[in-house]
C-alpha cells in the first residue's frame, strides 16, 4: 500500500493501482497532430537532442491507438469540430494537453475572430504548458507532471480528463468530488 | 554576465555611480560539476582521440560484455535442464495416466513453450528494435521505463493495452471487427510447430515440415484483408486491399528460393534439412548452404527479400504505410486487438528468421570445428537474433515503395530469377551426382 | 463533397469512384490541410484541397496593432523561417518610412536569413525522408538545425519565433565568439550535406518514387504563379535575390540551382543545392562583417508613417514573398496584404494530383514543402 | 524604371480608359477607369507585353477607420488582473487622406525574363463589388480572388467556384471590411 502525498490530502494506492499506473505513465503514446508553430518544437522534442523516447513516448498515427491528445498550436473556430472529434475517437484512459499560449488561451490572438480562445472551451484538458512556442525542455517537463499525476490515478477512477470534464480542469487530486 | 561584483573594479577610478549590488550567483549545474549551464551544451563538432578514451564508452562495452556472457552461462544452465525434460517425459509415461492423457499433456507443455517463445519475442523484438532504432538514429531509445535502458519498456506497454478501452467503430461489422486480430493470429502460432529451435528440439517432428509452415503462415492474409474491411474505414480498405496484393504475390518467390535448398537436402523435414548441413569442406568452411558456389547466395537473398516483404516491413510496408493510410489496416484497433497485430508482424519476423537460420545457416551447426561444444541451440538462436537484426536494420534505413513498382519487382526480377535459381541447383545436383560437383 | 458516381476509365473499364478525405489530422499532410480526394481504384479522378484550419486572421488583427507590435505577428507566418517574414515586413515598413538601414544591420539581416534558410530546408529534407518512408534522414536534419537554434539562441535569444529583425535596424548585436561558433558550424555542415545526397537524394527506391513524379512544365508552372524552388525545379530561373537585391545581396556571389525537369525529385535536389549556397553566402557576409550601429536613427516609439503605400517582397525559403502595406498616416497599417508564396504554390495541386496513386499524392504535396501558417495566415 | 516604360505607353494607349497613377513606391501602376477594361489589358500585358506571371490579387477597403466591432476577445477568467485595456492603438484617421466608400482592387503582373513589374488599380464600389475573373488567363488568380471574395466579398464574374476558402463556413460576413461586426457563435459564448 503506497501512501501519496497529494494537496488536498492522502490518496491509497493499492499494488494493483501503482503498477497500472506505471503502465500508463511509461507508455504514454501521443497522436502525430501538430496544428502551428508549436508542432515543429513537438517534432524537435521527438528528434534526437530532447529525445522523447526515453519516456516511452512514441507517435501514433491513429486516434485508436493514441493515449495522449497533444494539441500543439492556434485552435480555429474550423479546426475546433475535428479536434473534438478525434478527441472522442480516442480510447479511455485518455490524456489532454494544451501546448503554447494559442492553445492555452488563444495567446497573441487574444482579439481574433477565428480563433477559439483556448482549447479547454471544447475539451477537457489535464496539462497546460506555457510558451509561445514552449522550448522541447519544458514540454518533457510537461510530460513528467502529467507521469506525476498519472501515479495518481486510482484503479475505479482510471479514466484521466473525462473525470475533470465533471468536475472542471482544475481539480487534480482525483478525489471524489 | 559578469560573477564578479562591481566593487572589484580598479580603485582609482573615481566612481560617482553607486555600486551597484553584486549580481547573484547563477544556479550551478550540481551534475556536472559546477560549470554553468550553458558550458554543458555539447555540439557533435567536439571531436576526440578515439572511443576508448571516454569513461562512459568503456563502461558501456564492459555492460555489453556482461550481458553477453550471461546470456551464454545462462545457456548452460538450461541445457542441464534439457536432461530433466527427457525425465519429465518417462515420468508421465510411468504414471498410472493412460497413455493418450500422457500425450495430450505432452503436447500441452510443447504449446505452451511455443506460445511463449512468441510472446516473449513480441516484448524482446519490439524493446529491442525501439534501441536499435534509436542509436541508429543517434538518439537514445527507451531509458526510465524500469531501470537501466528500459528494460521493462514493453512489458508496462503490453500492461497498458490490455486495459485500454476497446474501441469497435459504429461503422463496423462487430464480428468480424473481434474475429480478424484472432485469424491473423493464430496461423502463425500454428506455423511455429515444424519449426526447429535445436538438433532436434522442434514441437512436431513433421516430414512436411516446409509445406506445412507456408500453408499456414499464408491464412493470415485473410486476417488482414477482414481486418481492412471490418473496421469501416476508408485507410484501411485500401491497406487491407494492398496487404492481400502483397503478401499473396511474395509467398510465390518464398516457395520457390526454398526449392534448391530442398533439393540439397533430399526432403521437406526441417531436421533432415539441418542435418544435411553438418560437417565441413576442407577442414574449417561450414557446409552450409548459404556457401553452395551461386544457388545458395541467390537463394538467401530472394527468401530474404521475399520474407520481408511477407511481413509487411519497410521497404515493402505499403499495407500499414503511415505516411499513407494513416495507420493501414489496423486504424481502428485499439488496446488488445492491435497488439494482436503487431504481436503477429513479430512471430512472422521470428519465424522467418528461425527458417533463414535452418535453411542457409546450418541451423545448430557451429560455424568452425573446435566450436563444438557449444550446445546446437545456442547456435541456432544467435543465427536467428542475427536474422531478425538485419529485419530490423532494413526498417530504418529503407523508404517505401508504391504500390506498383512492389509488384513489377516481384512479379518481374525476383520471380523469374527463383525459377532460373532452382534451374542453376539442378545443374548443380546433376554435377554432384556425377561425383564432383561440391558436398 | 460525396461524389459517388461511375467513371469510365480510358480502358472501356466501368468504375466507382470513392471519396477519400485525406483529413485535416493527417500524419503527412504538414499541418492542417484536408485534401479530398476522389479515387477510382488507386488513382485520384478529383482532388479539392481545402484550407483555413489554422486561419488567425492576422491581416485583420494588424489593422489595430502599431508597427513594432506587428513585428511579432510576422514570425507566426512561415514558421519555419520566422527570419524572413520579419524581413520581409520590416523592408516594406522601411520603403514606407524612407529609413535608411546601417551597413552592420543589413549584413547580419544576410546572416541570419541564410541561416534561416539552411534551418528551413533541413526541416524539408527531414519531413520528406518520413513522407517517402525513410524514417532516419529526420533525425540527422534536425540535429544540424538544432546547432543553428543554439547560434539563434545566442543572439536573438529564441528558438522558433525570432522577432529579431526590427523596423530600421536588428534587435541585438552578436559578440566575438558567435562568428566562430558559427564558422565552426558550416565546417561541420558541409560534409553533412554530401552525406544527405548518399543517404537519400541518391536512394534508388527514393529515386523511383520521386524522379519523373509530379512533373510541371515551365509554362504551367509559371500561369500557377508558382515561385521559389518550386518555380526553380521547373527549370525557370527567377530568383528575387538576384532579380531585385535587397540588403546588399548584390555584394555576394552565389548561383542559383535550377532543376531539369520540374519533377517531385529537382525540387527537392533544387534545396538541397540551396542550401551549399546559403552556407557560401554567410561564410562570404561573416567574412567581410562591417561594423558601425545597429538601429536606423530617428524611429519613434509609435512610428507614424506617411500616407501612402508599399510593395516589397523576399526571397523566402519557400517561395517570392511579398507585403504590400497601406498606411492613413495612423499609428497602425491601415491595410496589410500578405503574397503567401505557399498559399499560391498550394493552388496548383487541383490540377497535378489528377490521375496520380495514392502513395504520389504524399510525394507530391511533400515536395512543395507547404507550411500552413503561412498558406492561411 | 524609365527604360521599362515603353510598355506603360503602349498600355496606356491600347487600353482606353486608363492613365498612370501614383507608383506603389517606385513600382509602375495603371489606374483603370471601368471593370470592363481589365480583361482587355490584361490579355495585351499577357500576351503582347510578356507579363505572364500574375503574382499578387488583393483589396483595399478606404471606408475609414477599422470598427472595433470586428474583435473579439472573451472576458479574462483571470479575477486578479484589472479589466482587459482593449486593441492596443486605437486606429484614429491619419491627416491629408480622403476616405470614400470603395474596395480598391490591385492586380499586380510580372515579368521573369526581363525583370520588370506593374500594378493595376481599379475602385469598385463596397455595395454591389463585382470585378472580371482573370482564372482564364492566369490560373494563380483562382484562389486568391476566392479569397478576396471570402474576405471582402467581392463577386469576380465567370470564377469557377467561387465559394468560401479561409474563414469557418459558420462565419457572417466578410471580415476585412472595415464596417465588419463579429456576430457571436458558440466559441465565444460565456
Amino acid at each position: 500500500m503506497v501512501a501519496k502525498p497529494v494537496p488536498g490530502g492522502q490518496v491509497v494506492l493499492t499494488s494493483t493501482d501503482y503498477i497500472i499506473d506505471l503502465s500508463r505513465k511509461y507508455s504514454l503514446w501521443p497522436l502525430t497532430f501538430g496544428l502551428a508553430c508549436c508542432a515543429i518544437e513537438m517534432m524537435v522534442a521527438y528528434a534526437g537532442r530532447f529525445d522523447f523516447d526515453r519516456f516511452g513516448v512514441i507517435p501514433r498515427p491513429s486516434p485508436r491507438q493514441a493515449d495522449l491528445l497533444l494539441i500543439a498550436g492556434t485552435v480555429t473556430k474550423k479546426m475546433a469540430e475535428p479536434i473534438v472529434q478525434i478527441y472522442h475517437q480516442m480510447p479511455e484512459p485518455r490524456f489532454v494537453m494544451a501546448m503554447g499560449s494559442c492553445a492555452n488561451c488563444g495567446g497573441p490572438y487574444y482579439d481574433s475572430y477565428a480563433v477559439v480562445k483556448g482549447v479547454d472551451r471544447i475539451i477537457p484538458v489535464d496539462i497546460y504548458v506555457p510558451g509561445c512556442p514552449p522550448r522541447p525542455e519544458a514540454l518533457i517537463y510537461a510530460v513528467m507532471e502529467l507521469q506525476k499525476k498519472i501515479m495518481r490515478m486510482k484503479l475505479e477512477r482510471t479514466y484521466g480528463a473525462t473525470v475533470q470534464a465533471e468536475k472542471g480542469s482544475r481539480d487534480l487530486t482525483g478525489e471524489p468530488a | 554576465m559578469r560573477a564578479e561584483p562591481a566593487a572589484s573594479a580598479p580603485g582609482g577610478e573615481a566612481s560617482p555611480r553607486p555600486v551597484k549590488a553584486p549580481l547573484p550567483t547563477p544556479v550551478l549545474n550540481r551534475k556536472s560539476g559546477g560549470r554553468l549551464l550553458t558550458d554543458t551544451r555539447f555540439w557533435p563538432t567536439e571531436v576526440w582521440k578515439s572511443p576508448w578514451s571516454l569513461p562512459r564508452y568503456r563502461a558501456g562495452a564492459m555492460w555489453l560484455a556482461g550481458i553477453v556472457l550471461g546470456i551464454a552461462a545462462a545457456g548452460f544452465a538450461v541445457g542441464e535442464l534439457a536432461v530433466w525434460a527427457e525425465k519429465l517425459l518417462a515420468l508421465l509415461g510411468r504414471t498410472s495416466l493412460p497413455p493418450a492423457v500422457a500425450a495430450w499433456v505432452w503436447v500441452l507443455i510443447k504449446l505452451t513453450c511455443v506460445i511463449g517463445v512468441i510472446v516473449v519475442n513480441g516484448l524482446w523484438a519490439v524493446w529491442w528494435e525501439r534501441k536499435i532504432s534509436a542509436h541508429i538514429q543517434s538518439r537514445f531509445g527507451p531509458m526510465y521505463a524500469g531501470g537501466f535502458h528500459g528494460w521493462a519498456q514493453t512489458i508496462l506497454d503490453s500492461i497498458k493495452l490490455l486495459l485500454k478501452e476497446d474501441v469497435t467503430p459504429a461503422a463496423a461489422d462487430q464480428p468480424m471487427h473481434l474475429l480478424a486480430p484472432i485469424m491473423a493470429i493464430a496461423p502463425c502460432v500454428m506455423a511455429f510447430a515444424p519449426v526447429l529451435f535445436g538438433d532436434e528440439l522442434a514441437a512436431a517432428k513433421l516430414d512436411v515440415g516446409v509445406l506445412y509452415i507456408f500453408a499456414f503462415a499464408s491464412i493470415s492474409v485473410i486476417g488482414i484483408v477482414m481486418a481492412g474491411w471490418a473496421s469501416g474505414n476508408k485507410y484501411s480498405l485500401l491497406g487491407g486491399l494492398r496487404a492481400a496484393a502483397q503478401i499473396v504475390s511474395y509467398e510465390l518467390p518464398r516457395g520457390f528460393s526454398v526449392v534448391p535448398v530442398i533439393m540439397f537436402a533430399g526432403s521437406l523435414d526441417l531436421a533432415v534439412i539441418d542435418q544435411a548441413q553438418a560437417g565441413y569442406w576442407l577442414g574449417f568452411v561450414p557446409r552450409w548452404f548459404v556457401f553452395y558456389p551461386v544457388v545458395g547466395q541467390l537463394a538467401f537473398i530472394f527468401f530474404l527479400i521475399a520474407s520481408v516483404a511477407e511481413t509487411n516491413r519497410t521497404p515493402f510496408d505499403i499495407p500499414e504505410a503511415e505516411s499513407e493510410l494513416v495507420a493501414g489496416f489496423h486504424t481502428e484497433f485499439s488496446g488488445i486487438k492491435w497488439a494482436m497485430f503487431f504481436l503477429m508482424e513479430y512471430g512472422y519476423v521470428l519465424l522467418s528468421s528461425f527458417l533463414l537460420a535452418v535453411f542457409f545457416l546450418g541451423g545448430g551447426a557451429a560455424p568452425l570445428p573446435f566450436l563444438d561444444f557449444i550446445p546446437s541451440w545456442i547456435w541456432m538462436v544467435s543465427k536467428a537474433m542475427l536474422m531478425m537484426f538485419v529485419f530490423l536494420w532494413f526498417r530504418w534505413t529503407f523508404p517505401r515503395m508504391r504500390v506498383d513498382q512492389l509488384m513489377d519487382f516481384n512479379w518481374k526480377i525476383l520471380l523469374p530469377w527463383s525459377f532460373a535459381n532452382i534451374g542453376f541447383a539442378g545443374v548443380l545436383v546433376y554435377l554432384h551426382r556425377s561425383g564432383w560437383g561440391p558436398g | 463533397m460525396q461524389s459517388e458516381e461511375l467513371i469510365v476509365t480510358e480502358g472501356g473499364l466501368e468504375m466507382d469512384t470513392m471519396f477519400v478525405n485525406m483529413g485535416p489530422q493527417h500524419p503527412s499532410t504538414h499541418g492542417v490541410l484536408r485534401l479530398g480526394l476522389t479515387l477510382a481504384g488507386e488513382v485520384i479522378t478529383k482532388a479539392f484541397p481545402d484550407i483555413g484550419y489554422l486561419h488567425r486572421g492576422t491581416e485583420k488583427l494588424m489593422e489595430t496593432r502599431s508597427y513594432h507590435q506587428c513585428v511579432v505577428l510576422t514570425d507566426r507566418w512561415d514558421y519555419c523561417s520566422a527570419m524572413t517574414n520579419n524581413l520581409a515586413f520590416c523592408l516594406s515598413a522601411e520603403r514606407l518610412f524612407g529609413t535608411q538601414v546601417p551597413p552592420r544591420a543589413q549584413a547580419l539581416r544576410v546572416v541570419m536569413c541564410e541561416l534561416n534558410r539552411i534551418a528551413s530546408h533541413l526541416i524539408l529534407l527531414g519531413t520528406y525522408g518520413i513522407d517517402i518512408g525513410a524514417l532516419t534522414p529526420f533525425l540527422y536534419t534536425f540535429r544540424e538545425r538544432e546547432m543553428i537554434l543554439d547560434l539563434y539562441e545566442k543572439c536573438c535569444g529564441a528558438r522558433l519565433t525570432y522577432n529579431y529583425i526590427r523596423l530600421g535596424g536588428v534587435a541585438a548585436d552578436i559578440d566575438s565568439g558567435w562568428v566562430a561558433k558559427c564558422r565552426e558550424f558550416l565546417e561541420f555542415f558541409k560534409p553533412r550535406l554530401d552525406e544527405y545526397d548518399t543517404l537519400l537524394s541518391f536512394n534508388p527506391i527514393f529515386l523511383a518514387r520521386t524522379k519523373d513524379i509530379g512533373i510541371i512544365s515551365k509554362e504551367t508552372a509559371v500561369a500557377w504563379g508558382l515561385s521559389g524552388p518550386n518555380l526553380r525545379g521547373s527549370g525557370v530561373s527567377y530568383d528575387v535575390r538576384k532579380s531585385e537585391p535587397y540588403c546588399g545581396y548584390e555584394q555576394y556571389d552565389f548561383e542559383v540551382p535550377l532543376g531539369a525537369s520540374g519533377s517531385c525529385w529537382d525540387r527537392y535536389f533544387c534545396r538541397v543545392q540551396e542550401m551549399r549556397q546559403s552556407v557560401r553566402i554567410v561564410e562570404q557576409a561573416l567574412a567581410e562583417l562591417p561594423t558601425g550601429e545597429l538601429m536606423a536613427k530617428g524611429v519613434p516609439k509609435i512610428p507614424k508613417p506617411p500616407a501612402g503605400e508599399a510593395y516589397a517582397h523576399v526571397e523566402a525559403p519557400r517561395g517570392d514573398l511579398g507585403i504590400f502595406l497601406v498606411s492613413d498616416g495612423g499609428a497602425a497599417p491601415y491595410r496589410l496584404h500578405v503574397r503567401a508564396p505557399c498559399f499560391i504554390n498550394l493552388a496548383i495541386l487541383q490540377e497535378i494530383l489528377v490521375g496520380k496513386k495514392v502513395a504520389d499524392v504524399i510525394a507530391v504535396l511533400g515536395s512543395f514543402d507547404i507550411v500552413l501558417g503561412e498558406v492561411d495566415r | 524604371m524609365s527604360a521599362g516604360a515603353d510598355f506603360l505607353d503602349r498600355l496606356l494607349a491600347a487600353v482606353p480608359g486608363s492613365q498612370a497613377d501614383t507608383p506603389v513606391k517606385d513600382y509602375p501602376t495603371v489606374r483603370l477607369s471601368a471593370p470592363k477594361d481589365l480583361l482587355p489589358a490584361a490579355r495585351l500585358l499577357k500576351d503582347e507585353l510578356g507579363f505572364d506571371y500574375l503574382e499578387m490579387v488583393t483589396a483595399v477597403d478606404w471606408l475609414g477607420p477599422v470598427n472595433l466591432g470586428g474583435f473579439v476577445s472573451n472576458p479574462n477568467p483571470n479575477p486578479f488582473t484589472q479589466k482587459h485595456p482593449g486593441p492596443p492603438v486605437s486606429p484614429v484617421a491619419g491627416p491629408g487622406v480622403t476616405y470614400r466608400p470603395v474596395l480598391d482592387l490591385l492586380w499586380s503582373f510580372g515579368d521573369l525574363v526581363k525583370n520588370r513589374k506593374v500594378f493595376l488599380r481599379l475602385e469598385v464600389p463596397r455595395d454591389r463589388a463585382e470585378a472580371p475573373s482573370l482564372t482564364g488567363l492566369f490560373p494563380a488568380a483562382d484562389w486568391q480572388e476566392r479569397e478576396a471574395f471570402d474576405l471582402f466579398g467581392i463577386r469576380f464574374a465567370g470564377h469557377p467556384n467561387l465559394i468560401k476558402i479561409l474563414t469557418p463556413d459558420f462565419l457572417q460576413g466578410h471580415p476585412l471590411r472595415k464596417d465588419y461586426v463579429h456576430a457571436k457563435d458558440r466559441y465565444d459564448a460565456e
